[in-house]
């Protein structure tokens, strides 16, 4: 059997069986969750190969799967970030309701997933896209926080981005007459010019929406905040990385086919876009006091970079991207699952109200110091290489002043890295957490994998080198030349990555055995009520903590810029809609009259303009 | 006794007329016998649709006078997929409707046959090849729904019954002059006949005639401005009959409406006033849905706006348009079926059927939420279900006729749909359950009924050529005016026709 | 104001129709030749006599040529019985008989309508027994035997419809109507064909089963008028 | 020339008061307030375009559609026979009015018990 149709089939498969087994037991759904998702990634690692097409006629249409080495790159981390997810969700999920309905749409988004990487049409990719949509739609709703409307605007915010790509498909078609999606990389620069800008608007549009850029990323906050941690594992790491396959098919592959000028607008609207968005993501994570919403922004703002990199659109660039976009998957999921698991043991996430856990629960400390450490983009670990490279892209491509903003943002974001770690593991200890353990084995495993390949792709990013530099010349990138640490091309994209690495481990081991030295006997432990006062005697329910407040004067510097929030002119546009249709539908009076009346109405404007109607 | 689409009428006739001395011996009967009358009509179907689709239109001749002396029905792949479709959805319904309420044996006898002559109405609408006829089946369709949209007496059924009467009056007075105008005209009733005649009928009276079909059609076929009786006997009606309007009545409104402009007339102008007039219902529907507390009227507005896209496409009038149509059609019937009877379960206790109590019933009632949602997905076009294929049919033709604007329209409205149909799917999961709401325990009927239903809808969405073959055929029938003309009158003068698109 | 607006209206419509009445010739002849039939009236008039032996020629088209149409009709007011009776529905308890008016008609009337009553029947069943010889049919004897009941309730205050009796002979007239349909099928091989011999024009035994149809219609409307009557005049204020 | 004008009169006057009936049956439901009054126009309107069918099928100095020993003395004659159709379609039309009529004036009671009223614009509950 095929392969990809064996992947898609366990997924389906799993998910109808997690549904129907939670009739038996509600672990048994996730445990059935958690095989099939582990078993497709067997499969998909050592059986899959690009040689295979699968092809399914539907209705008037073909539907052909195949798998490239672009597509491999984005289905592995799929497939290893699912695995550790689901496996930390057995515990995780353990004794909530309708595990059935969860593990179900679990399986389902992680199917979608596979499918859209899959997909050699579009109308394989939008059925697959649409199934992403409304299954992590119902994840978002399962925790019915805030009566629904996230999810709502989820949904409003996915079907503007669904409907633009089935637009421009059709579009596309018509064209074209064909679904193709090499078809379309082929025959775009062949389209008039209106045809592509409308084109190009479209898809950036679609895949925008589910990367979160802005000013299409209101919905992405609340959504990956309020859905189960460890379903956000994969939400945030792995659905938005979705939109960023597509922009890379867009951006690089049918983009560069085209001579337009459009186009190039797009780029650099696009680049300046997603470059805003990274750094109003960051400042809105850092004043953040729920960890679970700091995660959220930072995601937005990460992926912010990541566009960057694929709009920019040179080949380090968009290296940078996709290995960012990798490194980022592995990070933010493990980080989720911290907060998971922090959940699952305190039952809060509000970092004002916690603190100490890094003696309860060492392990979840330890990866999330190495995914923070990663997201910071502090070296050894994978996101200091992937940051590196955008950098010095943006500096060769002339994108002087993006990357102030890139440096604004990524400066920012050692803010909330390091109010994340404190906030939740270091600072007092509250008695209410005093019985706080461990989580169990089955949660702590996937944390750890994950920091773990933080350590080895940080450590060694040629092992990423080589698929990556594959998927890129299946892009039409041409030839990317690279070896364990060292990235280079004809036009002098040249970095050497563990010359780099090593000069500033090295700075930071000294730093650190120096501190270490100095600080040695000087801890003291300290009370919630020693702090600085200024004379005035808090009371016993003031809650003082280092972590309440903790970025005042940050937030005041930044308070302009936060003051009017997108969501707020969206909800104001919606409001405004609906007052509009309220009064709309006011024609439907109740009384049979009035509607008599419309119908002689109509019959005399249909006389009366009879000539210009039927003529 | 052969096999013939006369039986479609003649069988739930005879039966109706038996039901009330049946009634007399064992109460139970009335409920049993529309059963299985609708199951053999389903037999039928089996049987006419294989011969359809392997020899073409039949035509069946009613006392023995041939085309275009007497009244003849006609089973093309268009008209019989209809009528079959109708009777899925009627022994559907039938069993939906089967327990659904506890009510007197004399009420449910009359249900019954009310039930009854509606299906066989709406059913010959689409199988009679007769003008006047279909007249007369359009009263038998308007009469026995104004009946049973009053059923219930402790609703505002009689006030949406009376509604639907006097719009429905006006349809009837409209499609009468203009029968009788084009009588005048033509000399004939025979459909294929004025067909092959319309040629020659003067420019201006032509577009009189057409004026009156159209505001008489139009009103069956819920178009804006002239629905404003639908959404109170939609919402109004018994839950099955609710469906029934969606699933049949409102098809064959749509039904006569484009047999008049596809076969009667020849009037280029028809078809952008469809695409136009339909994207106005869509628009006006849809908006209205959004602000609906009431559920069944939320849906009864959906259902009117989904009527406008198929009006749109059967408007962009290409075959691929028509198939999109008509599989709309289908999918329509099936996911609006499912919606309406599920919904009808959820707000079943709510006060004033209201939206805003259904908070957290996904827990309560899991099945009954769990095919809603599932309707809810298929209806708004989401893969991998049924309304997906049409949607993408519909919007694929439209693209090849350049109508982008058209297609931004469609996709733009049906964004207001999501929000409107993921509010309740959002309401139903989440949150907590308000206190003392009483839930209904579905009948096995009605659970039997829904999970038919959500198999179609999966079935066809994971694999839609178990149904694309019928509506191919269908489509090129509805097109093939030449062909129809033929099949009907083996001599006619096809000179004059063309076929429009 | 409204009125005006709904005046303005009406005088578009109302010009509507005469512009499309006057292309309409009144008493032109439509039909054409009858000897080669192009319209369905000439084809009826000069098909009737010969094929069918019915001097009627409005009762062969009804009855025959547009015979489903008849059937539909009958089953129309099928429905509106039923439909009344499903709207009006109240449970009655048993035994009690609502009076259809609420006071005593005059001796007079009484004695005279109970005169009456059978002549009307008679001329009913007359209408329509004939319907394929002379104006009238099932129709129109149905309606004349209908307000001999109406008289009947109209004067007597206790005056009773039997509800089980009208609810069999409605539907054996209707299972009648449709059975000769479909023994038309099985025999013919066409619904509602004549299988009957059609005798000769003008002979009250004529027109095959025109006439057997006609009379089931004139019992099924009579039936149902009655019923409808009865239904209406039994309702009383709460 | 006496028969043309004949004609002209007739056809005004029976088209005219055709269409009269239906343009009052029409004001009737669109004006009036009254339920009861609103079916009666409905009725009108039916009654209205029964005449205009039977004036369709009118032809001049014709006779009854009927093969009696008279008529068909009266076709040998040369008098024409008016034309069947309308006339059997118009049976059909008013039996249908008088089923749409009769459940009308049902619902009317009904509406009149549920409401206490039968004023149309006062009975709308059900709205938007």
């Amino acid at each position: 059997m095929n392969s990809l149709l064996l992947i898609i089939l366990i997924l389906l498969g799993g998910a109808i069986l997690a549904y129907l087994s939670k009739r038996i037991s509600p672990m048994l759904s996730s445990i059935v969750s958690f095989l099939a998702i582990t078993s497709a990634a067997l499969v998909f690692f050592f059986l899959a190969n690009d040689q295979e097409i699968v092809k399914i006629s539907l209705g008037d249409f073909v539907l052909e799967w195949g798998l490239n080495a672009y597509s491999w790159i984005f289905g592995a981390m799929v497939m290893v970030m699912a695995t550790l997810a689901s496996l930390f969700s057995i515990f995780y999920m353990k004794g909530k309701d309708r595990l059935g309905y969860f593990n179900l749409n679990f399986d389902l988004s992680v199917m979608a997933m596979m499918g859209i990487l899959f997909s050699l049409d579009w109308v394989s990719f939008f059925i697959f896209w649409e199934i992403m949509t409304w299954s992590s739609f119902l994840i978002i709703v399962y925790n019915g926080i805030s009566e629904g409307k996230i999810g709502i605007k989820y949904m409003i915010f996915s079907a503007i981005g669904g409907y633009a790509m089935l637009l421009a498909l059709v579009v596309t078609r018509s064209q074209i007459h064909s679904f193709l999606i090499t078809d379309l990389i082929h025959s775009f620069a062949g389209f008039s010019g209106n045809m592509q800008a409308l084109l190009g608007l479209l898809f950036l549009t679609a895949f925008g929406v589910k990367s979160a850029v802005m000013p299409l990323h209101v919905w992405a906050p609340r959504a990956y905040a309020d859905s189960p941690m460890s379903y956000t594992a994969i939400f945030s790491g792995l659905l938005s990385k979705m939109g960023i396959f597509g922009f890379g098919i867009m951006l690089i592959a049918v983009f560069s086919h085209s001579v337009d000028g459009t186009i190039f607008v797009y780029r650099e609207v696009l680049a300046w876009l997603a470059a805003i968005t990274s750094v109003i993501a960051t400042f809105y994570a850092v004043i953040q006091t729920d960890a679970k919403r700091l995660l959220a922004y930072s995601s937005i703002a990460q992926l912010g970079y990541i566009v960057m990199g694929l709009a920019i659109g040179t080949k380090l660039a968009v290296m940078a991207a996709l290995f960012l976009a990798i490194m980022h998957a592995i990070y933010k999921g493990t980080l989720f699952m911290v907060v998971g698991a922090v959940e699952r043991q305190t039952g809060i996430t509000d970092m004002t109200r916690l603190g100490a856990l890094i003696r309860k629960m060492p392990w979840t400390f330890f990866a999330a110091l190495l995914s923070i450490i990663a997201l910071a983009g502090i070296p050894p670990l994978g996101g200091f290489v992937g940051k590196w490279m955008l950098y010095e892209s943006l500096i060769t491509s002339d994108h002087y002043f993006l990357i102030i903003l890139a440096f604004l943002s990524s400066t920012a974001a050692f803010l909330y890295s390091f109010r994340f770690l404190f906030g939740i593991f270091l600072g007092q200890e509250e008695k209410e957490f005093e019985n706080v353990k461990e989580v169990p084995f089955t949660m702590v495993l996937p944390m750890l994998i994950g920091s773990l390949l933080l350590v080895v792709f940080g450590t060694f990013p040629g092992l990423l080198f080589k698929p990556l530099a594959s998927a890129m010349s299946f892009l039409g990138m041409g030839d990317v030349s690279w070896n364990m640490s060292m990235l280079s091309n004809g036009w002098g994209d040249h970095v050497d990555t563990l010359d780099v690495i090593n000069s500033v481990v090295i700075i930071f081991v000294l730093v650190a055995i120096f501190l270490g030295l100095k600080n040695r006997k000087r801890t003291r432990y300290v009370s919630t009520k020693d702090i600085h006062t200024s004379g005035e005697i808090p009371t016993e329910n003031e809650n003082l903590t280092y972590a309440v407040d903790f970025y005042k004067p940050f937030e005041r510097a930044i308070a302009p810029v936060m003051k009017r929030k997108m969501d707020f002119y969206y909800n104001k546009f919606g409001e405004g809609l609906e007052t509009f249709f309220d009064f709309l539908r006011r024609v439907y009076t109740g009384n049979g009259q009035t509607y008599a009346f419309y119908v002689i109405v109509f019959l005399v404007i249909l006389i009366v303009f009879s000539q210009q109607i039927f003529f | 006794m052969v096999i013939s689409p006369v039986h479609y009428i003649a069988v739930p006739l005879l039966a109706a007329f038996l039901m009330p001395l049946l009634a007399k011996i064992h109460r139970e009967l009335t409920r049993i016998v529309p059963g299985l009358v609708i199951l053999y009509l389903g037999y039928v179907s089996v049987v006419l649709m294989n011969q359809v689709m392997a020899h073409g239109t039949i035509v069946e001749v009613i006392a023995g006078w041939n085309a275009p002396w007497g009244i003849n029905l006609v089973y093309s792949p268009f008209t019989g997929f209809l009528a079959s479709m109708m009777t899925a959805m009627a022994f559907v319904i039938w069993l939906y409707s089967y327990r659904f309420k506890k009510v007197d044996s004399q009420p449910a006898l009359k249900y019954f046959i009310l039930f009854m002559m509606l299906v066989t109405g709406t059913i010959g609408i689409v199988l009679t090849g007769d003008i006047f006829n279909f007249f007369v089946f359009l009263e038998i369709t308007a009469i026995s729904s104004y009946s049973l949209t009053a059923f219930y007496r402790d609703r505002d059924g009689a006030e949406a019954a009376f509604k639907y009467l006097l719009i429905g009056s006006f349809a009837s007075a409209f499609i009468l002059i203009a029968i009788l105008l084009l009588y005048t005209q033509v000399g004939t009733l025979n459909m294929a006949q004025i067909a092959v005649r319309m040629h020659d009928v003067p420019t201006h009276m032509k577009i009189t005639i057409l004026i009156l079909f159209l505001v008489g059609l139009g009103i069956e076929a819920e178009m804006f401005p002239l629905n404003g009786w639908a959404p109170d006997a939609y919402s109004q009606a018994p839950s099955p009959v609710g469906v029934t309007f969606a699933a049949l009545v409102v098809k064959a409104g749509v039904y006569g409406l484009i047999r008049i402009i596809f076969t009667l007339f020849d009037v280029h102008g028809a078809y952008e006033y469809l695409i136009v007039m339909g994207a106005i219902t869509l628009v006006m529907a849809e908006l209205a849905a959004i602000r609906q507390k009431s559920l069944k009227r939320m849906l009864a507005y959906s259902s009117i706006g989904q009527m406008g896209v198929v009006m749109i496409a059967f408007g962009i009038g290409t075959n691929e348009a028509v198939f999109g149509a008509i599989f709309l059609m289908f999918n329509h019937a099936v996911i609006k079926g499912l919606l309406f009877m599920s919904g009808s379960y959820l707000v079943y206790n709510t006060p004033n059927k209201e939206i805003q109590y259904l908070s957290g019933y996904g827990m309560k009632m899991p099945l009954i939420s769990l095919f809603f949602s599932l309707g809810a997905l298929a209806i708004v076009g989401l893969p991998p279900f049924a309304g997906f294929w049409s949607k993408l049919y519909i919007l694929i033709a439209a693209a090849d006729n350049q109508m982008i604007g058209l297609i931004a329209l469609i996709l733009g409205v049906s964004i207001v749909e999501i929000v409107y149909y993921f509010r309740v799917v959002g309401r139903l999961y989440f949150g907590k359950p308000s206190k003392g709401s009483i839930m209904q325990k579905p009948t096995y009927g009605g659970v039997i009924a829904m999970s038919l239903l959500a198999i179609v809808i999966l079935v066809v969405g994971f694999y839609p050529d178990v149904i694309t073959p019928y509506i191919h055929n269908a489509a090129d029938a509805l097109l093939d005016k030449a062909q129809y003309i033929h099949s009907v009158l083996p001599n006619a003068d096809l000179s004059q026709i063309q076929n429009l698109k | 104001m409204k009125k005006l607006l709904i005046i303005l209206l009406l005088a578009v419509v109302g010009y509507f129709l005469t512009v499309s009445m006057s292309n309409i010739k009144f008493g032109a002849n439509r039909m054409g030749d009858l000897s080669q039939p192009k319209t369905v009236g000439a084809f009826y008039l000069s098909k009737t006599p010969g094929e069918l032996s019915v001097a009627n020629v409005i009762t062969a088209i009804v009855v025959n040529y547009r015979g489903f149409d008849t059937l539909g009709e009958v089953s129309v007011l099928f429905l509106a019985a039923t439909g009344l009776g499903s709207i009006l529905y109240k449970k009655k308890k048993k035994g009690e008989h609502i009076p259809t008016v609420n006071k005593p008609s005059s001796a007079l009337l009484q004695a005279g309508s109970k005169l009456i009553f059978p002549a009307i029947l008679v001329l009913g069943a007359y209408v329509f027994i004939h319907g394929h010889l002379t104006p009238g049919g099932g129709f129109q004897g149905g309606a004349i035997i209908a307000t001999g009941f109406l008289l009947m309730m109209m004067s007597y205050k206790d005056f009773t419809m039997n509800h089980s009796v009208i609810t069999w002979v409605e539907s054996l007239a209707g299972i009648t109507f449709a059975s000769i349909g479909l023994i038309g099928l099985i025999v013919d091989h066409s619904f509602l064909e004549n299988f009957l011999p059609i005798g000769y024009i003008n002979d009250l035994i004529s027109g095959g089963i025109i006439p057997l149809i006609y009379v089931a219609v004139g019992f099924k409307v009579a039936a149902e008028l009655s019923g409808v009557l009865d239904t209406l005049l039994s309702i009383k204020e709460k | 020339m006496d028969t043309i004008d004949y004609y002209q009169i007739m056809s005004i006057g029976v088209y005219g008061s055709a269409i009269g009936l239906i343009l009052i049956g029409l004001y009737a439901v669109l004006m009036k307030k009254h339920l009861t009054k609103i079916v009666i126009g409905l009725s009108i309107i039916d009654a209205g375009i029964n005449l205009l069918f039977i004036a369709i099928g009118y032809i001049s100095n014709g006779t009854a559609p009927i093969y009696s020993s008279q008529g068909i003395d009266l076709v040998k004659t040369g008098t024409p026979m008016v034309d069947p159709v309308p006339q059997a379609l118009v049976l059909t039309a008013i039996v249908i009015g008088f089923g749409v009529t009769a459940v009308a004036l049902s619902l009317v009671i009904r509406l009149y018990r549920h409401h206490n009223t039968a004023r149309i614009d006062q009975i709308k509950s059900l709205k938007w």
